[in-house]
């Protein structure tokens, strides 16, 4: 393991702020962060929504929200055809919260997180509470054609519909692939998944 | 409230020869291991008290505490159907102990866990089913 | 991680009895567990726990790799009186023991 | 009990079932709180600060953790602070190493070569901190907030703790911004509010049930920097110092109760 505290003590000379910029917290975690595995430093750098959303505490202008959101519906990409795909599959990628931290090898498929934060189905009693209860979400919304694109859409960049949502960006960062996606989608739109039961 | 505390010294094993029951730790089965401590037929008691988590976010530390309200209880018994080794522990309770144990046990999964309890040659068994989740992001 | 300290705590209950609460260093491996460098972990476990009242016998526990890692036991004994010796050993499979002595308080 | 139970938090549930599995989680916390290895690694911890060792094979027992050189009791409970000798503001992590190295002779690097244990080699760095601050327990928490160099160090903690970066967008606030969310089964202090980061910093270091292991706020720090997909910080750096101190300064006033459990 790397280690600087020779140099933090070096650092420590640096002037008291108050308030810290963004730019100045990057340049902190420049100096005190190091890449490990596939996490490498670019990693640090915010795009233009992260720094939005960090200066309005994830409580931006509804202006400002309808013009990011607009930027980040223009990442979507749909892919041909049908948008459900497998939901057995999509049930174990609910279920992996693994994927491109620094402990998970490089290039293997990542899960999709979705149990940290949703309910799904009724038998995972383990799920989280940070995003809304997707409990039986076909059965309420129908599986049609719209409805089985905005979930592709959310899902693909959750920023598109809410700007500064804590929900990642699954399909814009690379995290998923379109087949993955789709394999949610029939989680929570096909009439056979456990969520519809 | 004030604990009387003591670190180990390592010595020599002085108890008489200590038995351990390899048949019954080396069962496969919930039905085998029973076999092994000598209590096939237990008949269900409510005088055993099983006190346990219904849901353990953790299945490497399911802690249960255990007490016997059977007239003469000389031993207890603990055993997970769903483990590859059902037999966990049995305790054997001479003159001057009471039959009650508290112990932190492993459950590959959710599972029935059964607790004997013998007493003047007969047994008697509990049941209780523990669930077994993910505590966190599981990464 | 191979045998660490021990700790025990014995006191009198309000209620009559005596309460042994111990804790013992040791890494229950189940014989089922991969290392870092995906070598299969042996089988390491304690197998006989005593525990002992002024030098008397009054539980002996038969345990398996099924009890967890570093583990606690509570017992009770019938009545007892401060200053009573309680004593708890343990043995492992591979011959390994340890001990601890302590006066209830 | 000494060791009482692990922080709990009010528990917002969407169904009677998650709300009978919240209370049964946390019947299940307590029953594992009552036995916990924690004192175990309390007295190995013990045995390290009183051993001699580094090129000066001298023990830590001179180290001055900010009550005086030697002095433990209640140290704990007024960190992180500022140290003039260092000219800087650390944790209890950081002051211990910059003992080793100073005290012991020892070099950052083999000091800082082991700072995370696992189950089966548990790390120095964290059976040192549960002893320390074991002996801190009963102790109200006051954490240094009048120095310049610890009111900067806040408001690089309150930054850091609501900034968001990283492939999936994350900062500290998106898991803990908000009252009564968990992650799966884990409830998520929003630690930015005086009532849940108080038990919280009360409640480490502590030992973790899943894995045998002894873990630091150093340890956490690292562990969600690793979950938000980032880079690694490095072990006693000045924004993880930054954090811890935010933290603790937001929870300031709370009576310690650790070494605590977590799942």
């Amino acid at each position: 393991m790397r280690t600087l505290l020779a140099a933090a003590l070096v650092c420590a000379a640096a002037p008291a702020l108050a308030d810290p910029t963004d730019k100045q917290v990057e340049e902190v975690l420049k100096r005190d962060l190091h890449p490990r595995g596939q996490a490498t430093m670019d990693r640090i750098e915010q795009d233009e929504l992260q720094r939005a959303c960090t200066d309005a505490h994830d409580n931006p202008s509804p202006a400002l929200a309808k013009r990011l959101e607009a930027e980040q519906m223009r990442t979507i990409r749909y892919p041909e055809g049908s948008l459900i795909g497998d939901w057995k599959r999509g049930e174990a990628l609910a279920q992996s919260g693994r994927g491109l931290t620094w402990s998970d090898k490089p290039g293997a498929p990542s899960g999709g997180s979705c149990y940290n934060c949703h309910e799904l189905s009724p038998s995972e009693l383990s799920y989280g509470t940070i995003g809304p209860s997707l409990r039986r979400f076909g059965k309420t919304r129908g599986n049609g054609p719209e409805v089985q694109k905005y979930v592709y859409g959310k899902i693909y960049n959750a920023k598109a519909y809410s700007a500064c949502s804590q929900m990642p960006r699954l399909g814009t960062s690379g995290t998923l692939t379109p087949e993955q996606i789709k394999d949610l989608v029939a989680l929570l739109l096909d009439p056979g998944s456990p969520v519809n039961q | 409230m004030v604990g009387v505390f003591a670190v180990a010294a390592v010595r020599p094993w002085t108890a008489l020869a200590a038995a351990w029951n390899k048949d019954a730790f080396g069962a496969k089965t919930s039905a085998d291991a029973l076999k092994g401590i000598g209590a096939v037929g237990a008949a269900p008691s409510g005088d055993i008290h099983v006190e346990a988590p219904e849901i353990a976010e953790n299945g490497a530390v399911v802690p249960i505490e255990i007490s016997s309200a059977v007239p003469g209880t000389s031993s207890i018994a603990v055993v997970i159907d769903k483990n590859p080794f059902p037999l966990v522990a049995k305790f054997d309770f001479l003159e001057g102990a009471l039959p009650f144990v508290k112990v932190n046990v492993k459950m590959n999964e959710t599972s029935e866990v059964r607790v004997i309890a013998q007493a003047g040659g007969k047994s008697y068994v509990a049941t209780k089913e523990i669930k077994v989740t993910i505590g966190g992001c599981g990464g | 991680m191979a045998a660490g300290p021990m700790k025990m705590r014995a006191t009198l209950a309000p209620a009559g009895y005596t309460d042994i609460r111990v804790l013992m260093t040791h890494p229950m491996e189940t014989g089922q567990r991969k290392d870092a460098d995906g070598k299969l972990v042996p089988m390491h476990f304690i197998q006989n726990v005593t525990v002992k009242v002024n030098g008397k016998p009054a539980v002996e526990a038969q345990i398996s790799q099924g009890v967890s890692r570093n583990p606690v036991f509570t017992f009770r004994l019938k009545g007892g009186a401060r200053g009573d010796n309680i004593e708890v050993s343990w043995i492992d499979n591979h011959g390994e023991t340890a001990s601890i002595e302590a006066p209830v308080a | 009990m000494r060791r009482a139970a692990a922080v709990l938090f009010a528990l917002v549930a969407s169904t009677a079932l998650a709300q009978d599995a919240g209370k049964e989680i946390r019947r299940y916390r307590e029953m594992v709180a009552e036995g916990s290895p924690a004192e175990l690694f309390e007295l190995g911890g013990e045995a390290l600060w009183k051993r001699p060792q580094g090129p000066k094979n001298v023990s830590l027992e001179k180290c001055d953790l900010g009550q005086g050189p030697g002095v433990v009791k209640g140290a704990y409970a007024r960190l992180p602070r500022y140290f003039g000798d260092a000219d800087r503001v650390m944790d209890l992590e950081t002051r211990l190493v910059y003992c080793m190295q100073t005290l012991q002779g020892r070099s950052s690097e083999e000091a800082t070569a082991h700072v995370f244990g696992t189950a089966d080699e548990p790390s120095e760095m964290e059976s040192l901190s549960a002893y320390i601050a074991g002996q801190s327990h009963g102790v109200k928490m006051q954490p240094g907030i009048s120095h310049p160099k610890e009111k900067a160090a806040f408001e690089l903690g309150r930054a850091l703790y609501f900034h968001r970066t990283g492939p999936w967008d994350f900062s500290c606030a998106s898991c803990h911004g908000q009252e009564g969310k968990r992650i799966r089964l884990q409830e998520l202090p929003a630690l930015s509010e005086r009532k849940y980061a108080g038990p919280v910093a009360a409640s480490w270091p502590a030992y973790r049930i899943s894995t045998s292991q002894f873990i630091t706020l150093q340890w956490r720090m690292n562990d969600c920097y690793r979950q938000m997909r980032m880079p690694e910080p490095t072990f006693g750096s000045d924004a993880t110092v930054a954090l811890i101190l935010f933290i603790a300064a937001t929870g300031a006033g709370e009576t310690y109760a650790g070494p605590g459990n977590k799942r």
